[in-house]
């Protein structure tokens, strides 16, 4: 009896212990002398994966690009799986953090995983570089010194989009998102920059896949355009059931980058052929590291890559732009904020710089679904916005 | 009007797809008392082998066939190995299990296809409109949905009025014991069963295929509507399924198509819309909490 | 039987103690994350627990556990929310970032939803009820999930928490030690409860309605009862994992965190003590450790969840158990396949009205 | 005569096509132990379900003490003082005998929500739980075990002293026989004795031998329909009942 007691007693202190055990085992040793580690925290598991896979891969080809640095600096990128639970990216933080003493953080896919994580980080003392995420409260009131968003604001995405729409002469637009804040986002940024008349706004869900009755609605109100965000697997099936609804033919859609990227237009297919995007950048950019990048990718992954594959890449190379100015360092957040700022790295998309609030100030251009060789396949048309920062830089005091 | 027709249209398109999924549910918890979450995975995997198939031969018979074999394959597969020992479990066991399942499931065609969402065209054949009325365009593939779905509904109906088989179920569902005192192999039975309502679930998923997006976890999309309808339904009436279904469908619908506009009269349009969209997702649920304070056991309970 | 009952209240106590040094030992193992580790595992663990009140001693199976634990979460939140902007809510209701106001309020409000949820709710039975939690779960969810003022599905963030009690509660080991503390507390509740006369009738609802009935008991008043203290747990719980996230967010409310706490309950073992601590501590450090290993970690826990459902019964602590050579007092009999489920029973067997508790 | 203390009148019950109770009529008088018998499938089982408020009658009135409690549930029946054992044993399988019981006695007290103290140390449960163990012959060395573990016979006797400890004024046995072996059988029937008097009787059961002893009257059931009723000695010659029920089981 007293020995089964105590079996029971040790198996209980075991358990008690076991958190520490497993902490220990899930980390790498560290060597002396070891490359800066990067924490990449991104969504690689459910729905809209594919995002943050792209992301990833984009952001590793610049390092193995560079064989295996950053600006001079030796790197090690340590990537994890947020599985779209804000809970889950706040506990690799903290580990990332703590236990493995990482500084720079990236690789969000989805704001409000951000929104869990970016107060950690940045009350921790660490640096978070965007490569996807920008809710508003972080460009404006909220934000931080060593925040930086890569890609764009959220807002801009949809700005641009307004402005093409109004460019183009769509005088009654009907738009749609998924009911989230980035979904909100959208078509409060939109209905900024877009001068004419709202036809219908529709908030979908965001589980929600089959979009017949928001087909009828748009038929029945006859608009000039139709304006939606919907991102990765849901912007596919919106498109294919509003092309399959036979809409496109009468009623033009305009698009923002992420409804419309190359995983996208490959499910669609020739159908797309005639929407209009836009975007802070496209494969077909004619610069030279636009073209090194995108020859690089394809022929790493065999296959075009995403705006998600694009803003990993720059991020990488904002970041290996700093590390040159700071010799590698991190631990000095005030220089790595003035070798940061400067953005002294060939963008994929030309030209780019911070404004105020470290976020983006670049040009937006209009894109076009156009039948090349054969295949569809996205154009670059005329600029639709220059030297377009975001609405709420103005509020940003550090 | 023509509005609300096409509405309608769309709801028991929506409804007869929730069918097929809930038919299979229904009786796999009726007859064998087991709740399955990982029917959605079945779902899923219907809808994978169709695309695959579908890109790598461009036919549309033989991505049919590959589908229902792939689902109902799987499905007797999961029955043998994991859910046969389930059976004598209580409800929350085989929650557990076949929530683990769910995860292996998604997980597994990210190892196998990757996360890059698939696809699958309309078939040549189906593509295109037809005036279902004066002023009603209606997509092909989408009545052909709606057709195929009657279509298993009456099949369903026969099989389990007329056929020996049939009998058996329906005995099943209702008197356990009886049919093992009748000397049936219960054993292949359950077997037969699940890999009907597997068949189901994945026809349900290849046709879903060129609507929706396949990619992972699209399963878990769908599940708990499904469920939804099961319950309503009454576990285990394969007729309460078809009706819990339709009216999920049309519920479902005819919410998210009218009360942000309703909303729009008494509030600001953007709240409206918002709040209006969310109040649209709660409907079913509502409707479901409403059917079960009035009739506790669903519409068409099977134990009378 | 009493001995072992006893014991395993001491090693509630051993396990608690050991937890506590936590703190101390991580920093020399070079693991300070591991507080914040230790500290999730205690806030699901008062959760998980909360869940086993009903689970594992009453036997209703509510697979809508996690809207109380939402529910808990937003109160803090949404008071956070109106401290910072200084507009009372509702219009008379101030704002606070005060744990000592907003902990009890979360309390208050997980139990009313516990009663409203549950007093519909248990009008049904069997699979109906495990599916009406669910859909009541899912509504709360989605409303919060187009609640625009409080940030909808991407959540309100909480910056700043007021000390409490001259508590630091932004020191990661002040937060634990205070978690840990409560979570004993809820233990020593839950134990309490579990051997009262309240506890001895909801384990008899567990183990035949027909029985309850037969003695004179309208198990009704108790089930709700029991319900509601289960929401005021995982409502406490919920306030706690706000204030260690410093984040709210409807996700805490989804269905499939329902499906974890069940799966905490159920893989430590059922209607045991320590069961859903253990529980807890192991699933989310199985998630912890294999994701750190592969970004598959999916595929690899799934699989895991399956064997344990088919070959550990009475999860770990029937495990150890086993180990130990007793016989766990909750154990159900091994049925034959093919006979009537035990879930099954109360519905299934005489035709009787279902719903005559009212 | 005095006022019934059960009286069942035209009670009927319908399941589908089944008619499980058939326009059923029956008394049971104070101190009287009355026996209904019947072939299997008769009904007897569905006519106490019906009594006891699990089963409801689709017409006809059940008066207990004179007050109507045809609407009444289970639970509202059993404070008035109707309690009654299982054939198949409904137990708490994974409490011991006297936890059975002692929960029996706690809900006749009606304190059930009282979170603090351990009720299995409250002697206000345990002295009457005790009680009635003693009652039904379970030996003391069997109170503490699991009734998982605990025998056929003595989960059947456990059967009568939970219902016992409800402090019923009246008991429904649904055969508290079945399945015993006969010096069992026997002590349950010495035991039947023993409370035969002081609390009125409704007696299900096969064992003809323990039902002619212990039956004070005896109704017959068959088809859910009483068919006869008197005392043991008028049933014994029934031709009626001889040819329906009595030869079958002597044939058998």
């Amino acid at each position: 009896m007293t020995i089964h007691r105590r079996g029971l007693l040790a198996s209980g202190a075991a358990l008690a212990l076991a958190p520490l055990g497993l902490a220990s085992l899930a980390r790498p040793a560290i060597a002396q002398g070891a490359p800066l580690k990067i924490g990449m925290i991104t969504s690689l598991s459910g729905p809209g994966s594919y995002l943050g896979q792209d992301i990833r891969d984009g952001f590793l080809l610049a390092v193995e690009m560079e064989g295996g640095k950053l600006g001079g600096t030796a790197v090690q990128v340590m990537v994890e799986d947020d599985a779209l639970r804000p809970g889950q990216g706040k506990q690799i933080a903290e580990r990332f953090l703590k236990n493995e003493r990482i500084k720079l953080l990236t690789g969000i896919v989805f704001s409000n995983v951000l929104g869990a994580v970016a107060p950690d980080v940045l009350d921790a003392g660490g640096i978070y570089v965007s490569p996807n995420a920008s809710p508003s409260n972080l460009a404006g009131k909220e934000c931080h010194k060593n925040f930086w968003s890569i890609a764009w604001q959220n807002d801009s995405l949809h700005e641009s989009a307004g402005q093409l729409a109004t460019n183009l002469g769509q005088k009654k637009m009907f738009i749609l998102a998924p009911n989230y804040q980035a979904g909100r986002d959208a078509l409060t940024g939109f209905k900024r920059l877009y001068k004419g008349q709202i036809a219908g706004e529709v908030y979908t869900r965001l589980d929600q896949t089959d979009y017949a009755a928001e087909m009828a609605q748009i038929r029945a109100a006859s608009p000039d355009g139709v304006y939606q965000f919907h991102p990765g697997g849901l912007g596919i099936a919106f498109l294919r059931q509003y092309i399959q609804a036979g809409l496109l033919a009468n009623v033009p859609m305009t698009l923002a980058s992420p409804s419309m990227d190359s995983t996208t237009l490959n499910a669609v297919g020739d159908a797309a052929v005639g929407i209009n995007v836009t975007s802070h950048w496209n494969s077909d950019f004619d610069n030279a590291a636009s073209k090194r990048f995108v020859a690089a990718f394809q022929q790493k992954y065999n296959r075009l890559p995403t705006y998600y594959g694009q803003q990993g890449f720059d991020t990488a190379l904002a970041i290996g732009a700093a590390l040159k100015g700071t010799g590698g360092k991190v631990d000095d957040t005030e220089a790595f904020y003035r070798a940061m700022k400067p953005a002294n790295f060939e963008s994929t998309r030309g030209k780019f710089s911070f404004g105020n609030n470290n976020h983006p100030v670049q040009d937006w251009y209009a894109l076009k679904v156009e039948n090349v060789g054969g295949k569809p396949a996205l154009v670059t048309k005329d600029r639709v916005l220059t030297n377009h920062g975001d609405a709420y830089a103005s509020q940003c005091r550090f | 009007m023509a509005l609300l027709l096409e509405q309608l249209l769309n709801g028991i398109q929506l409804g007869v797809t929730l069918f097929l999924l809930a038919a299979g549910l229904t009786l796999v918890f009726g007859i064998m008392g087991v709740i399955n979450l990982a029917h959605g995975s079945l779902y899923m995997i219907g809808a994978y082998a169709a695309a695959v198939t579908a890109t790598a031969t461009g036919s549309a018979i033989l991505s049919l066939l590959a589908g229902l074999a792939a689902a109902a394959a799987i499905g007797m597969l999961l029955e043998y190995v994991v859910l046969r020992r389930l059976y004598a479990r209580d409800h929350l066991d085989q929650v557990l299990a076949t929530f683990g399942l769910i995860l292996f499931f998604n997980q597994g065609m990210v190892l196998l296809f990757g996360r890059q969402p698939l696809f699958v065209n309309v078939p040549e054949a189906l593509q295109g409109f037809v005036r279902v009325l004066p002023g009603i365009d209606y997509p092909i593939y989408r009545l052909v949905i709606i057709l195929v779905g009657l279509l298993v509904a009456l099949g369903l109906y026969l099989l389990i009025q007329r056929t020996r088989i049939g009998m058996l179920v329906r005995a099943g569902a209702t008197h356990r014991e009886m049919v093992r005192a009748l000397g049936v192999d219960v054993r292949l039975l359950y077997t037969l069963v699940f890999g009907l309502g597997a068949l189901l679930a994945g026809l349900a998923g290849l046709m879903a295929g060129p609507i929706l997006s396949v990619q992972p976890g699209m399963g878990e999309q769908i599940l708990i509507t499904t469920f939804v309808v099961v319950v309503i339904g009454g576990i285990g009436s394969v007729r309460g399924a078809l009706f819990g279904a339709v009216l999920v469908g049309l519920v479902d619908t005819i919410l998210r198509a009218y009360v942000p506009g309703l909303l729009r009269q008494v509030m600001e349009g953007s709240e409206a819309d918002a709040l209006g969209a969310g109040l649209a997702s709660m409907g079913v649920y509502l409707l479901m909490a409403l059917v079960l304070l009035v009739k506790p056991r669903g519409l068409f309970p099977a134990h009378a | 039987m009493r001995n072992l009952l006893r014991d395993e209240r001491s090693w509630v106590v051993l396990v608690l103690a050991l937890a506590a040094f936590i703190p101390v030992l991580a920093p020399m193992l070079d693991s300070p994350a591991t507080v914040g580790l230790a500290t999730r595992i205690a806030i699901y663990a008062i959760a998980a627990s909360s869940l086993n009140l009903l689970l594992g001693q009453g036997g209703l199976v509510s697979f809508g556990h996690a809207a109380y634990f939402g529910l808990g979460g937003y109160v803090v939140g949404i008071l956070y929310a109106h401290y910072i902007s200084e507009e009372p809510f509702l219009g008379f209701i101030p704002g606070s970032n005060d744990l000592l106001v907003t902990m009890p309020l979360a309390i208050l409000v997980g139990g009313i939803g516990a009663a409203i949820i549950g007093a519909l709710s248990l009008r049904t039975a069997g699979v109906q009820f495990i599916m009406i939690t669910l859909a009541f779960a899912q509504m709360l969810f989605f409303l919060f999930v187009s609640l625009k003022t409080y940030g909808g599905d991407d959540g309100l963030a909480i910056r700043r928490v007021a000390p409490m009690l001259g508590m630091n509660l932004r020191d990661p080991a002040t937060l634990y030690w205070l978690c840990l503390g409560l979570l004993a507390f809820w233990l020593f509740l839950m134990d309490r409860i579990a051997r009262s006369r309240f506890g001895r009738i909801l384990a008899g609802v567990r183990q035949g309605e027909r029985r309850m009935a037969a003695i004179g008991v309208r198990t009704y008043p108790y089930k709700l009862v029991a319900f509601v203290i289960a929401g005021m747990g995982a409502a406490m719980a919920g306030a706690l994992m706000v204030n260690y996230a410093r984040f709210v967010s409807p996700d805490m409310m989804h269905w499939t965190k329902s499906g974890e706490l069940m799966v905490m309950v159920i893989l430590g073992g059922l209607g045991t003590l320590l069961g859903p601590v253990l529980g807890a501590a192991a699933l989310v450090g199985l998630e912890y450790t294999l994701a750190g290993l592969t970004e598959h970690w999916q595929f690899i826990l799934g699989p895991i969840l399956v064997v344990i459902v088919l070959f550990a019964r009475g999860g770990l602590m029937g495990a150890v158990r086993r180990i130990a050579g007793r016989r766990l007092p909750h154990e159900a009999q091994p049925l034959p396949p093919g006979e009537l489920p035990l879930g099954e029973l109360p519905s299934g067997e005489l035709p009787r009205e279902p719903a005559r508790h009212g | 005569m005095a006022d019934p203390v059960l009286s069942i009148q035209h009670l009927v019950k319908r399941f589908g096509g089944l008619t499980a109770t058939d326009d059923l009529s029956l008394e049971v008088l104070p101190g009287e132990l009355h026996a209904l018998i019947g072939p299997n499938g008769a009904g007897k089982t569905t006519a106490i379900g019906q009594i006891m408020g699990e089963i409801t009658p689709d017409a006809g009135r059940i008066l207990f003490m004179g007050e109507e409690i045809t609407r009444l549930s289970a639970p509202a029946r059993v404070r008035r003082g109707l309690s009654r054992t299982f054939q198949i044993t409904q137990l708490l399988e994974d409490e011991t005998a006297e936890d059975n019981v002692a929960l029996a006695v706690q809900a006749r007290s009606g304190h059930g929500f009282r979170f603090w103290g351990d009720a299995s140390r409250d002697a206000r449960l345990r002295e009457p739980a005790r009680a009635a163990l003693d009652q039904v012959g379970l030996p003391k060395a069997r109170w503490a075990i699991p009734v998982a573990d605990l025998s056929h016979g003595e989960r059947k006797q456990l059967e009568l002293a939970v219902a016992l400890a409800t402090g019923p004024r009246m008991l429904l046995l649904d055969e508290p026989m079945a399945g015993l072996g006969a010096s069992e059988s026997l002590r349950m029937t010495e035991v039947l004795r023993g409370l035969k008097g002081r609390i009125p009787m409704l007696l299900v059961e096969h064992d003809m031998d323990a039902v002619f002893s212990l039956a004070d009257r005896i109704s017959v059931l068959v088809y859910g329909h009483c068919i006869a009723s008197g005392t043991p000695e008028r049933i014994r010659h029934d031709p009626q009942v001889r040819a329906a029920y009595l030869s079958e089981e002597e044939a058998v």
